[in-house]
Parts: C-alpha cells; structure tokens; sequence
C-alpha cells in the first residue's frame, strides 16, 4: 500500500520535471524513465497484493471530516497492475517514439499526472477521493489529447472528450450521491455496510452504467472515443484505450457488483444489451474506419461491448444464485481486461511507429510496411491475430471463455434473459468474426501491399525503446494465449473478492489445461494447441524442403495475367470493406454509393461517392447540439434588451412573488 | 478594536490620500500598501476579536468574508498596479482619472468592509450603498460609450434594488419592534437574532421577499442580473475582479443574514425553495448564455452568475452539508474569479482587444499567461486538483438523495456552462495563435497566488478551517 | 498411454492422408453427374506430388507472409481437423480444444490466408480476402448459434463428449438438432467454399472468392494450400457425421474389432457424404456474391430458432 | 389627541400621496411630472411630520424638512432646469398606454393592500395602514419606470419609488435616526450621480432617451 503510494508520489514528481526540462535533452528520458520505473514497480507491487488480505490506509486529504481513503484488495489489485503495465509499457515506449514529438512541453508534464491518476482511481476507497482522480483522469488525458493544438480536430476531439468526460464524472457523482444518503457518508466501507433498498440500487445501477459506461464507450455513449483516442500522441492513446477504458470497467464492477451488492436481473439484462450491442457496433464503425489509430479506436469500443458481455453474465449468474457460473463470467471478463489492455496498447505503439515513419495516419495512403518495418509488422500482426480472438494467443482464450459462460447456463428462468444471453452468444461471435474481417483490412492494407505513397515506400524500422515495448507486449499476448491458466488463477482472489466464488484452480491440471468446469464438459488446451501447430508448421516445412523443391523464382505478379505497376490499382481499405458495408451498413448506417459517370464522349473521370451516416449522433447527440443551440440562441435576446425591459422583469418578479405570498397565505 | 479601526481606517484614509496624490507609481504603491494593511488588520481579527457593539459585530461567519474580502482586495491592488500601468502607457486613463480611480476603489473597499462588519441592518444597507455607488463610478470610468451604457444600467438597476433591499429592511425593522422594542436594538443583528423566534412570521416573509429581490440584484441573480455582464465587461479589469470576487459576497453576505433570521423564526416560509428557484433560474440561464458570447469579460461575467446561482442555491438546500458547500463554493469562486480576470485582464492587454473571435493560441504565444487562464477555467468549471470541484462535489451529492430533480437540472446546468467555457477556451488558449504577441508586463504573483490557494484548497483543507466551516453552517441552519 | 499416444498419431495421419481421397471422390462423384468420366480418384495425390516437385514462382512484392503462410495454414486446418473425432472419441488429445477453439482455428487459417492474398498488392488478391472475411463474419456467429444448440442439449462444447452423448440413448433426433444441422450444411458449405457459395473449380473472375486469395501461389506453396483445403472439407464432413450420425463411432475403450468398426463406418460416412455434396452441387447453381448473406442469415436464424425450440422443449 | 383623528390624518396623508403617484402615472408632459413629483413629495413631507407629530419623535421633523428642502423643492427644481437645458419640452413616449397603466396601477394597489394588511395585523394601526400604501408607492414608481422611455421621467419614478420607502421608515415607530440620515445622504448622492450622468449623456448623445443609449450596447449582434 505504502509502496503504491510512493508510486503516485514519484509519478506526481514527474509533473515539475517534465514542466521544467520539457526542452532539455534530459527532460525525455527523465520523465518517460520515471514513469516507467514508478509503473514497474506500482505493477509488482500491486501483483504481490492481488492474494493478500485488503489492506486500507487513511489520509487526512480530501475532504476533511472524512478522509482520503485508500484500499487494495485483490479487485484493485488486479485492475492496478493492468494499469502499470500498460503505463510502463507505454513509458518504456515513449522513451524512443517521444524522440519525434514536436510539443514536449505539452505532453511530459501530464503524461505522469495521467498515471498517477489512474493509479490513484483504483485505490480511492472513498467518493470524494475517487470522482477527485476520476476527473483528474479526465483532464490529464484532456490535456494530452489537445497537445497539438493547432489542429483544429484535435481542439473538437478535446472538447467532446472533456464534456462526455464531466458527463461521466456527473453522473457518477449523482450515483454516489444517492449511496452515501443526506448524511454524507462517502467511504466506501460505510456504503458496503448499507446497501441501497432495490429501486435506489436499480437508479444507482443505471447510473453507474451511464457514468462509467460512457468513459469506457459503451454504446451509445461512445461518441468521444474514436475522436480522442487517435487525437492524442501514440503512447498516450495507447494508454487511454488500454487502460483508462479499463479504469472505467473498473469503476462498473466496484459499484455494481461490490458496493450495490446483489444485482437484479433485469439489470443484467440491460448490460447484456449494451454490451452486445456495443461490440457489434464498435466493429461495424471500425470497418468502415480508414484512419487507422481511429479504427483502432473503434475497436476498443467493441472490446469495451465484450467485456461487459461478460458483466452481464455475471451480474444474471449472481442475480440468480449461480456463484460457480458468475466466477466464469467474470473470470472472463477480467481475462478480456487484460487480454485488451496489452493487445491495444501494442496496436496503438504499432500504429504510432507507423505515424512516425510515414506521416499519416490515412491507410490509404499505407501500403507494404512490411519491408520497411519487419519488426513492427510482425508484432503488429500478432497484435491483430490476438485481438481477432485466433488461437493460440489471449485474445481467444478470453472470448473462449465468454462463450463458455454463455454456454453454461444459457437458460435462467427469466424469460428477458434467457433469450438475452444466446443473442449475445451470437452477437459475440459476430463481433468477433468482423474484428477478424476489421484487422485483415487493418494489416493488410497498411503493411501489405504495395506502398501507396512515397512515404510509405521509405518507411523505415522504428527505434529500439519503441521495439522493446512492442515485442515485450506481444510476448504476453502469445504467454496469456498459452498458459492462460496461471492467469485465471491470478484473476481467482479478485473474482472471489467480488462474488465469494471462483473458478477451480486451473495450474494443476495436467498439461496446463483451461478447464472451467469440467473436463468433459470443455476444455482448451493453449499450450497444446500452440506446441501442435509449431510442429505442424516446422514439420511441414522441414519435409517439404527436405524431400521436394526448395527452388524459388522471382517474377512480377500474375494477377490473372494482368500485372499493373500502379498501386493505385491496388484493394483500398474502402473497397476491402464494401461488402460488409453492403451487408450491414444498408441498414445501420444507411450506407450507399453513389455513381457518377460523364456522358458518352466526355473525357472527365467517373466518380464513385460514399455516403455513410452516424445513425447514434444523428439520434442522440446532433438533437442535443441543436436544442442547445436553439436555447442558446434564443435566449440571448435577453443579453439586447432596454434597460426599461430589465426593470420590467425585476418588476415582474417581484409582482409574482408577492402574488405568490398573498395567495399562500 | 484596533483591528477593526485598520479594516475601516485603512481603506478611508487611503481613499482620502489617494484622492490628492498624483503620481502613478507613488499612487499604486499606497493603494498596494493600503490594501494590506486592511488584510493585516483582518487577519488580526482571526486572533482576537472584539465584543460586539452596537454597530459592529465580528463573528464567525464575517470573518469569513472580511479575510476574503482584505485578501482579493489586496492581491487585486497588486494586480491593479501592473494593470493601470498599463492602461497609463496606452493612454486609455488619464492621471486625473487615476486619483480618481483610486480613491474610488478605496472608498468601495472600505463600503465593503463596514457592510461586513456593521451589526446594524440599517448601516450595512448604507454601505452596501456605498460600495455600490463607488463601483459604478469606476465602470464608467473610460467613459466609452459602452462603459457609460454599462455604468447607468448598472446604477439605474442597482439603484431600483438597494431600494427594494431598504423597503425590506424597514419591514425587518417593523416586525422586530413589537418584541425587541424600538430604538437601535431593533436594528442590531445580535439583538434580532436572539429574538427572532417571537417575530411576525408573515411580515418577515414579505420582507425576505423584498430583500432577496433586493440584495438578489446585486448578488447578479436572474432575472435581476443585467447589470452584471455590462458592469464587468466595460470597467477597468481589477474592478471586474473584485466584482465578482468580493462585491457579490458581500450582497450574498447580507442575503444570508436575513436567511438565519427567517431560519429562527418559525411559522415563516422557508426561504430554501426562493433561494433554490432563483439559484437554478440564474445557473441554468446564465449556463446558456455562455454560448453566444464574443467577449472575454462577459463570458465570465456570465460564469459569476452561474456560479453565484450555484452558491444561492446551496444555500437554499441548508443542511450542514448544502451550507458548507455553499461557503466553500463561495471563497473558492472569489479566488478562482479574481484570477481568472487577472489573467483576462492582460490578455485583453497584449491581444489589445476584448474580442474572444480575435485571440487565439494564448498557450503558445504567452505560456504563463494561456495556461494560468486554462488552469483558472478548468478550476472554475469544478475540475480538480482545483477547491470548486470539492464544493460541486458536496452540492451535487448532497442534493441528489434529497432532492433527484433538483440535482438533475443543477448538473446540467454545470454542464451547460462547462460546454461554451471550455468551446471558448479551446479558442482562446489553444489553436492557431491570433491576435498580438507583444510582452506582457504583467505581475503574475496574484494570479499564481490564487491558483495555488485554489489548488491547495482542493486537495487538502486544513482542519481547523474545516471545523470553523462547519461550525457556521451549523449555525446557517 | 503409448497405445492410446498411436492412436492419437495414426488419426492424425489418417485425416492428412484420407483428405485428398475424399476430394478426389467428391470430384469423382461430379463429373459422372455430368456425364464425365471425370479425373482418377487418386488424380488429387498426383497433383501434389506435381506441384511439390515445381519451383516456386513468387511474384517480386511478396515478404515473408506470403511464404510463411501456406505452412501455417496447414498447420491451422490440421491441429484442427485433429480435434474432430473420425473413428473413435475420446482420443488422447480430444480435450485440447472444443468445438468453439475448432472454429477457431479455421478462423486463424483463414486469417492467414486472407491477409496472403493481400501481400503481393493485386485487385484479385483484394477482392478475394474481402469476400471471404465477409462471408465468414456471417458463417461464425452461425457456427456459434449450433453450438448452443448441441451445449444446451448434450452439455458439452467438447466433440468427443457430444458424439458420445450423441451416440447414447439419451441423444435421440430432435427438431432442434434437425434445425442445427441444416444450419451446419450451410456453414460448412460456406467454410469449404462450395456451391452455392463459391465454386472450387473455376477461374472465373467475378464468381471466386477463396481461388482469388491463392491466385499468386504456385509449387509447393500451392500444394500446401490444397492440401489445407481437402482438409477441412474433411473436416468439416466429420464433424457433421460425429454430431449427427454417431453410428459405428468407437466411444468406449475397444480392441482392434471396435477400432475396425469405427473405421468402416467413417469411411461410409465420408462416402456417402461426399457423394451427397457432389450431388448437390450438381443440382444448384452458384449464387451471386450479395445473396450469400442472406443464406448465412438463415443459418443463423435456424441455430437461434433451434435454442429457442430448445426451451420450449423443455417446458420452460 | 385622539387615536383617530392622528389615524385619519395619516391616512389621508398617505393616500394622497397614493393618489400623487397615480397622477405622475397618468402625466404625459414631462414639465407637468415634474409638478406632480414635487407634490409628492410636498406630501411626503407633511406625511413625515406628521408621523413625528404622533410619534412624538422629533428627529423626524428634520427627516421632514430635508424632505421638503431637497425633495419637494431642490430635486424638482433641478430636473427643471436639466429640461430646459436638454430642451425636453416634448411629450413623454409611454410605453403603453395611460388606460391601461392606470389599471394595472390599480391592481398593484390591491395587491399591496391584500399583501400587507394581513400580515401587519399585530402591528400598530398607524404604522400598519402607512407601511401598506408606502408599499403601493413603491410598486407604483417601479410601474411607472418600467413603462416610461425617458430618462428623466425615469429618475421621476425612481425618485417617487424613494418617497414610498421614506414613508415606510418614517411610519415604522422608534426607527433610529441613522436610517433617516442615511436616506437621505444617499439620495443626495443618488442624484448627484444622476445629474452627472445625465450631462455625460447629454454631452455623448445629445438626448436622454434611454432607446439612445440601448443603441451602444456593448455587444452588438
């Protein structure tokens, strides 16, 4: 506890030094070292901490007659040292990519506050402490979303950042609000001690759902995500979406399932709906994404829809007894946690590598970065496998996991949920069969190929801090995807915390199985599954070079016989995704072509226009810009009148309150 | 006694030196020094305080105030000093308005300080009068078209509520004699509250109505704030800051007064739900207003009745919790303001303009100045590490399990206001960078001084002013 | 163990080995349709052998994906089709994966394969890893919905549990596992790129989906994606022959009499699969690329109505 | 004396000045208001006096005399002469018509009578009947500056809306003599003020319209 605190105090040291030395040669490796270390050692310590006992400390911050509360049970445990590992990853990987920033000044001093915020959120036993970091969150990734100012999208992504932001800090205020009672009683001990009566736990529970929903990117309150995430430097998006989403997921499980105590179904069943249709959503807007940190972006909307698929698994497990199934669930979730944190934050370093060299961010301007970028490339795509959930890495195991839990009981006696809970099935696996879809676009558009600018035809291999942070992330997605055991038992204190259950111990199993409930009921096998494939793949090769050709000839491509030197001629991200688009964005977002072409004779190009809409915006969020614009504007008629007009209204209010003194009396 | 005589003395006998005194530099230093001696003075207080007479009372809840008061005075004459330099160099003030100008924000400082510190009902309206007179004198001071439009409304609104404010005074006055019996007693605050339980409930309720109206418009509540925007927009910029940082106090001071008197008298109307009408009309309004405004000044201005709508509103929920907030909401909107119009108040200098179209890339082309503005904006817009956010918190929270609806419209209202505060900050702070780029010559120390105290305030507040808080939010009822 | 070690092996030398028979066969079957004496049924084998012994021609953009990934996809198709039980359940090694990891798999290789045709940067490449993400982003959530289906009815994701279940008294035909099944044909029609989905056998521009990702392959690269082919087609014809016609399927430990049994009978069950999917594609006509969604979509439906059949079975 | 007689008085002090209101209502030549504002405050002095007559307080005799001397005298004679400076000999704009005020005049009365009566039912006769009109004094004068355009006619009101609260002081028994002194200071420098900024505004815009002024808002669409 101690140990984490000192992480947030060397962190917030960070603050002063990267404001100071933020031009100075040593300002970089200072601050970016800093956080690394802090983070290092915050992870560690918090992974010693995630079997121990909780262990509370009291500071007289905050507010007064209460306290700063701190407390790491294995719940905080686990989602901490998701956070300092992806905040140490991102440090050790900004100690080479930030080499190329052009506004330090504006990115060193908030990259620790950031840190230490996100630390200080999972730890925060109290209301004040917790909503204090959770909006010191908010504006210290505000801060970092608007570094480079001067480009005007990046100013709108900050603003409807920041505002989704404070929406989400509002609203849970109002959720805690309504826990702590008149009396104010803010420590989460005391709100534990007295659980809200049903009706209350249902408003806090749709609450939360909205506060917490809406900074992770739960649909339809996602809006901000795809615009702030890709606005920031690579390593802070990466941060953002691997890990702030995460703190808010956080945020969900310690109200709903630890503070609120036992759900209602039909709150599950609304998490059920929202998480499935987040995931397929999230996709669906990422397939027809061509930037690529925003599609990036998207996704983690999607993953966001998994994990509370998960959730809501278990919350209708708990509501309904099951206590073995509701470990599953969540063990799955919390899996998906992980699993999202490290695969994201290794896309978005890709993605900023690939920033870096080329310039853009605009896939179609990508093309064969493979040849220039071997490195990157290579955990880029393992990056893409494990988030496409493709056995053997993690990004399966945790779906894998999901589904089981779907399978398990998919028949609980409400009707709400036992329709609910397949749907999901099926959603998940669309959402999981279009991520695959999303990512070949993804790679294969932007490292296959050939080169679709000058840029990406000189794109050269990123620096080592850069490859060492990248190649150490794809080294967990491969360790989780094969031993995905030990981690569940790590996971199984925080689960137990949370549910008074767990999943059986999984590490003594022969082979290092994955064996949720029974052997013959399923079971999976990563290790297995990755040492066959090894030996398939080696053997094959070794037979084939052994016993037939190893002959090899170098000739321009075939392509039915029309070989095209042009790469203009080359699949586009657009093009690659038209069918999907076609299947389902008819529907959603009322996507159609249109086409023009010159009259007979004319020589000017024909041209092929997209039309796509945001069918959430344009429901949700444009109505509320115009009514406030409207209201805006209407009033500040009141900013023009005569002072004449003014004294009348004092006048007026003053008739009417005596009128409404005579006729009360 | 001695403390006392510095709090008033100090600002009159500066205002009479002031008045004869013709140099610019001699002239800011005695305003400075001035200012400080009231703050010493009214630190004094803090350690020993006189017995109450009948004309001067120092309790628990004015000594609130008066601290502030003396410190954002005195911070603002330093500000001041730096500003009016300036205004001198551009030839917008002339030394004759100078003399002028100083006398006159000594004379308001000290109309400030006896409104605070009079036990009299009668002689704290007489001050509240005076401070008001003095103010309009100074927002009409450049004498532009628009600050003398400004200036009128200003006194021609004010004018109407002060009178209102007195009607309800005397009807105080009337429902005290049949208990307190005539005379000065029936006028001492002391004496009223002791004896509030025996007054006429009915007549005490129409007088609240009259003096929430009344004191209302100068506390810059809707639908009686118009001379609010005006006023700060068009006057020098340390007239702004104090304002909105202490002038609105010192009406919302008084309001509150007449609020524990209505509080100890039962069979009244409970004077929560005017306060929490007025308070939600005037945040959710000026919340709106944000949104079409092109000039820095009345932005804020615009946010200090949003954020006095928020503090009415507090108070009008009570509870140990809503007044608590209120009072930390209420020091924390002084220092954040004056700070925010410190800042304001140079850019407008270097961008030469008021005109929020016309400044762009503040953080880029004048660093200290561009992120002190962001700081004080995200400050104001209840962002921690900053105190608003504590004060938002406790209103928020506090609200929401007694009240849901209200809690409801009171975060969309702070939502409202966080929307065009931070669409207009984006522009002026971030972005290309537009307008002059010249030095600024500005004192940064009040600003900084501020921001700090805010910053502090937000993480840690000291127990024993935590304690001294709740104790007069006790007593707040 | 070493004996139940062999078992394991020769069943994963028998589905390499058998996967181009049935191909051959499937072929075999389509041409005397269509009133052809048709390719020799070991014709396939001989292919092989051709283009293993033939340089590889690869085109001058292509990286390492592009090599490395034939191997891989075999591989993938492989481990898999291992998974399925042919002749007897509860090998070795059944529990390394289930159902759900069994698509998988096939996912991955597919993935591979997708983003193979993507590397040397042609419009055929394109279209053709375009059409089959798209096609598979329907097919999966399909597949899933079956195996809800088959979870809630014999408790297990797990094949060799299913087929046991299956082949047990309890495991009697039911409206929903009728739905789930026609729900299969259509997927597995789809994974294997057949009629009416795709068509296997031509070059025809504006029809090919899975010919178009592997057209700049050539020699061995090539014969390793046949192979992973032939194997999925098998493997996809065993998994509906274990779920629904467990008949003959050794479930208990047997001697070499039960082992015996378990082979004739798959090599039936192939057979006669085959046979059937030669007819069928015989007997329809491709479809236009845009209406396979629609096709997806009622495998999708009938997975789904299958589950919800299923409570009311159960009166619930 | 007798209660009644000093009631009566009192009262009919108090209407008049009621009824003083009403006529600056229903003037529409500035000159003439005027008038009316100096026979207001005529009778708010004899009003005063006569409170300290009954009262038996004779500080209120000087609060009369300060009242006749600046209010009834001094004032009206000033804002004449600011007419004549300005040349205002024209006709006041009301904003609405004179009917029509009147009978929301009218109404404020009533509201004033139905607020007040009641609730100073404990309070002496005296006091109770001069606190309810002085409130319909104030309510008239706030009518009258929210539906006249001119400036001068609205410091007219304005200072009529002062008249109801001195009424209102003098009549509530035993008020200290602070509270006249300070009235009074203010409203001297209240009209000081006003008599500056009437000459600022006159030397910018050569006219007291307040419509004039509304021209130069400082944030012009």
């Amino acid at each position: 506890m101690s140990l984490l605190l000192l992480v947030i105090l060397l962190l917030l040291a960070g603050v002063p030094a990267g404001a100071a030395r933020a031009h100075a040669p040593d300002g970089r490796p200072l601050v970016y070292g800093l956080s690394a270390g802090a983070c290092a050692i915050g992870g560690l310590a918090a992974l010693a901490a995630i079997g121990a006992p909780p262990a509370t400390l009291s500071l007289p911050l905050g507010l007064p007659w209460i306290g700063a509360h701190l407390r790491l049970d294995p719940l905080a445990a686990f989602f901490l040292v998701v956070v300092n590992l992806g905040g140490a990853g991102a440090s050790l990987y900004a100690l080479g990519h930030a080499r190329h920033e052009t506004m330090p000044q504006r990115v060193l001093p908030f990259h620790p506050l950031f840190l230490a915020a996100l630390n200080l959120v999972v730890i925060a036993d109290d209301a004040f402490t917790f909503l204090f970091a959770w909006e010191l969150m908010s504006l210290a990734s505000w801060a970092l979303v608007v570094a480079h100012h001067r480009e005007q999208e990046n100013l709108r992504a900050g603003y409807v950042y920041l505002l989704m932001a404070s929406l989400s800090g509002m609203v849970l205020l109002l959720a805690f609000g309504l826990l702590a009672g008149p009396a104010g009683s803010y420590a989460f001990a005391a709100m534990r001690a007295a659980p809200p009566a049903a009706g209350v736990a249902g408003t806090v529970l749709v609450l939360a759902l909205i506060g917490a929903g809406s900074k992770a990117g739960l649909v339809p309150l996602h809006a901000w995500l795809p615009l702030a995430h890709p606005a920031a430097p690579s390593h802070v998006s990466a941060l953002m979406s691997g890990v702030m989403t995460k703190v808010a997921v956080y945020a969900f499980l310690r109200i709903s399932l630890d503070l609120l105590g036992t759900p209602s179904w039909w709150s599950a069943v609304l998490v059920l709906a929202l998480g499935g249709a987040t995931a397929v959503l999230g996709v669906l807007y990422a397939l027809m994404q061509h930037d690529l940190k925003r599609l990036l972006a998207y996704h983690t909307v999607e993953n966001i829809g998994i994990i509370f698929i998960g959730i809501g698994l278990a919350m209708a497990f708990r509501a309904d007894g099951f206590a073995a199934a509701a470990a599953l669930a969540l063990t799955a979730a919390l899996f998906h946690v992980f699993n999202h944190s490290v695969f994201k934050a290794l896309l978005f370093f890709g993605a900023g590598a690939v920033l870096t060299a080329t310039g853009t961010r605009d896939m179609e301007r990508l093309g064969g970065l493979i040849h220039g970028m071997p490195r990157t490339g290579f955990t880029f795509l393992i990056a893409c496998a494990a988030i496409s959930a493709l056995p053997p890495l993690n990004g399966f195991v945790s779906e894998w996991l999901t589904f089981q839990a779907i399978l398990l009981r998919p028949d609980l006696p409400q009707w709400g949920l036992k329709v609910m809970i397949p749907t999901d099935g099926a959603l998940l696996a669309l959402a999981a069969a279009l991520a695959a879809a999303c990512f070949v676009k993804a790679f294969g558009i932007s490292f296959l190929g050939r080169p679709r600018s000058e840029a990406a035809g000189a794109a050269a291999e990123t620096d080592r801090f850069s490859r060492a942070a990248m190649s150490g992330f794809a080294a967990l997605c491969l360790l989780a995807g094969v031993l995905p055991g030990a981690l569940v038992d790590v996971l199984a204190p925080a689960v137990q915390s949370l549910l008074g259950a767990r999943m059986p111990a999984q590490l003594g199993l022969p082979w290092l199985s994955l064996v949720p409930v029974a052997a013959a009921r399923s079971s999976y096998n990563g290790l297995l599954i990755f040492l066959f494939l090894a030996a398939a793949t080696s053997l094959s090769i070794l037979a084939i070079h052994r016993f037939a050709s190893r002959a090899v000839r170098r000739a321009p491509a075939w392509d039915c016989g029309f070989p095209d030197a042009r790469p203009a001629t080359q699949y586009t991200a657009d093009s690659f995704a038209q069918p999907i688009r076609r299947v389902f964005g008819a529907l959603i977002f009322n996507a159609h072509e249109t086409l023009s072409l010159p009259p007979p004779g004319d020589t000017a190009p024909a041209r092929l226009t997209k039309h796509l809409a945001d069918p959430i915006w344009d429901a949700l969020y444009a109505p509320v810009q115009t009514v406030v614009a409207w209201a805006a504007e209407t009033l500040n008629v009141l900013q023009f009148l005569t002072i004449r007009r003014y004294l009348a209204a004092v006048f007026i209010a003053l008739v009417a309150l005596l009128l409404a003194l005579a006729l009360w009396q | 006694m001695i403390a006392l005589a510095g709090i008033l003395g100090a600002p009159l006998i500066g205002a009479a030196l002031l008045a004869a005194i013709p140099g610019y530099r001699l002239s800011a230093r005695c305003n400075v020094l001035a200012s400080l001696v009231a703050f010493a003075a009214a630190l004094l207080l803090l350690h020993h305080r006189p017995q109450a007479g009948r004309f001067m009372l120092v309790d628990d809840l004015n000594v609130v105030f008066i601290v502030l008061s003396t410190f954002v005075g005195f911070t603002t004459s330093l500000f001041s000093a730096s500003y009016i330099g300036h205004e001198l160099a551009t030839l917008r003030l002339t030394p004759a308005y100078l003399r002028f100008y100083h006398a006159m924000y000594q004379l308001m400082m000290f109309g400030m300080n006896l409104a605070l510190v009079s036990n009299n009902i009668g002689l704290m309206w007489v001050a509240v009068e005076l401070a008001t007179l003095s103010t309009v004198m100074m927002v009409g001071i450049y004498r532009t078209h628009e600050a003398l439009e400004a200036a009128w409304k200003y006194f021609i609104l004010g004018s109407v509520g002060i009178a209102l404010a007195l009607f309800g005074t005397i009807l105080v006055y009337l429902a005290a004699r049949p208990v307190v019996g005539g005379g000065l007693d029936g006028m001492a605050w002391t004496v009223l509250l002791m004896h509030a339980a025996g007054f006429d409930p009915a007549l005490l309720d129409v007088a609240f109505v009259f003096l929430l109206l009344g004191y209302g418009t100068k506390v810059g509540l809707a639908p009686m704030h118009a001379w609010l925007p005006d006023a700060h927009a068009e006057g020098p910029t340390p007239i702004s800051a104090v304002l909105s940082g202490l002038l609105l106090n010192v009406a919302l001071y008084a309001l509150l007064r007449f609020k524990m008197l209505l509080a100890a008298c039962p069979g009244g109307i409970a004077p929560g739900p005017l306060m929490i009408a007025l308070g939600l009309a005037s945040l959710l309004f000026a919340s709106l207003m944000l949104y079409r405004r092109r000039d820095i000044k009345r932005l804020f201005a615009y946010s200090s009745i949003e954020h006095m709508g928020i503090i009415v509103f507090a108070f009008g929920m009570a509870g140990p919790l809503g007044n608590f907030a209120g009072l930390l909401q209420m020091v924390m909107h002084s220092l954040t303001k004056s700070a925010i119009f410190f800042s304001v108040g140079h850019v407008a200098q270097v961008k030469g303009t008021q005109r929020i179209a016309e400044m762009g890339g503040l953080t880029e082309s004048h660093p200290l100045l561009g992120w002190g503005l962001v700081a004080g904006v995200a400050a104001i817009a209840g962002m921690p590490p900053f105190g608003v956010f504590t004060s938002e918190f406790l209103v928020i929270s506090s609200t929401f399990a007694r009240a849901p609806l209200l809690a409801v419209l009171l975060v969309l209202g702070l939502l409202l206001a966080l929307g065009a505060l931070l669409l207009r900050l984006s522009s002026v702070a971030f972005g290309p960078v537009r307008g002059g780029t010249g030095p600024t010559g500005a004192s940064f120390v009040p600003m900084f001084a501020h921001l700090a105290l805010v910053l502090v305030a937000g993480i840690y507040l000291p127990a024993p002013l935590v304690a001294w808080f709740q104790h007069i939010a006790a007593l707040l009822g | 163990m070493t004996a139940a070690l062999l078992v394991q092996g020769a069943d994963m030398a028998l589905v390499v080995l058998a996967a181009p028979l049935l191909t051959g066969w499937v072929r075999r079957v389509k041409a005397r349709l269509q009133r052809r004496r048709g390719p020799p049924l070991l014709q396939p084998y001989r292919d092989l052998r051709r283009l293993l012994g033939k340089e590889a021609v690869i085109a001058d953009g292509a990286s390492w994906l592009f090599r490395t990934a034939p191997y891989l996809v075999f591989a993938f198709t492989w481990v898999a089709a291992a998974l399925v039980p042919t002749f007897a359940t509860g090998l070795y090694f059944s529990w390394t994966g289930d159902l759900i990891a069994i698509t998988a798999l096939l996912g991955a290789a597919r993935f591979l394969l997708a983003l193979a045709g993507m590397d040397i940067g042609t419009s055929f490449g394109g279209i053709g890893a375009s059409r089959e993400v798209m096609i598979a982003s329907l097919a999966e959530p399909a597949m899933l919905m079956i195996v809800v289906t088959l979870a809630l009815i014999a408790g297990s994701t797990q094949l060799s549990t299913v087929a046991a279940f299956m082949a047990s008294p309890a495991g009697g035909p039911g409206v929903s596992l009728i739905l789930a099944l026609a729900a299969f044909l259509i997927v597995a029609l789809a994974e294997n790129a057949r009629i009416p989905v795709d068509n296997p056998a031509t070059h025809l521009e504006l029809t090919m989906v899975h010919e178009a990702m592997v057209l700049e392959y050539s020699g061995r690269h090539l014969a390793m994606i046949e192979l992973a082919a032939s194997l999925k087609l098998l493997l996809s014809l065993s998994a509906i022959a274990c779920i629904f016609f467990p008949f003959g399927l050794l479930t208990a430990a047997g001697g070499a009499g039960g082992y015996a049994v378990g082979l004739g009978s798959y090599a039936v069950k192939l057979a006669a699969a085959g046979a059937l999917l030669g007819v069928f594609e015989t007997a329809t006509a491709k479809m236009r690329v845009f209406r396979v969604p629609g096709l997806l979509g009622v495998a999708l439906m009938l997975g789904l109505l299958g589950t919800l059949l299923l409570y009311a079975g159960r009166g619930l | 004396m007798s209660g009644g007689l000093s009631l009566s008085v009192a009262n009919t002090l108090a209407g008049l000045m009621v009824l003083a209101s009403f006529l600056m209502i229903y003037q529409d030549r500035l000159s003439a208001l005027i008038n009316v504002l100096a026979a207001h405050a005529f009778v708010l002095a004899l009003a005063v006096a006569w409170q300290a007559h009954v009262q038996d307080a004779p500080e209120l005799y000087v609060t009369a005399a300060i009242t006749l001397g600046f209010k009834a005298m001094a004032l009206p004679m000033a804002l004449r002469r600011i007419i004549v400076r300005l040349g205002l000999h024209r006709e006041i704009e009301a904003v609405t018509g004179v009917g029509l005020t009147v009978l929301a005049g009218i109404g404020l009365v009533a509201l004033s009578l139905d607020v007040m009566l009641p609730v100073t039912a404990h309070a002496d006769p005296l006091t109770r009947e001069d606190v309810t009109l002085a409130l319909s004094v104030v309510l008239l004068g706030l009518l009258m500056m929210v539906t006249r355009r001119n400036a001068v006619s609205q410091v007219a009101a304005f200072l009529s809306l002062e008249n109801g609260i001195d009424l209102a002081a003098a009549a509530a028994q035993g008020m200290p003599m602070v509270v006249e002194i300070s009235v009074a200071f203010s409203l001297l420098v209240a009209f000081l003020v006003i008599g500056i900024f009437l000459f600022r505004i006159r030397e910018r815009f050569d006219s007291v319209d307040v419509r004039a002024l509304d021209a130069f808002r400082g944030e012009r669409r």
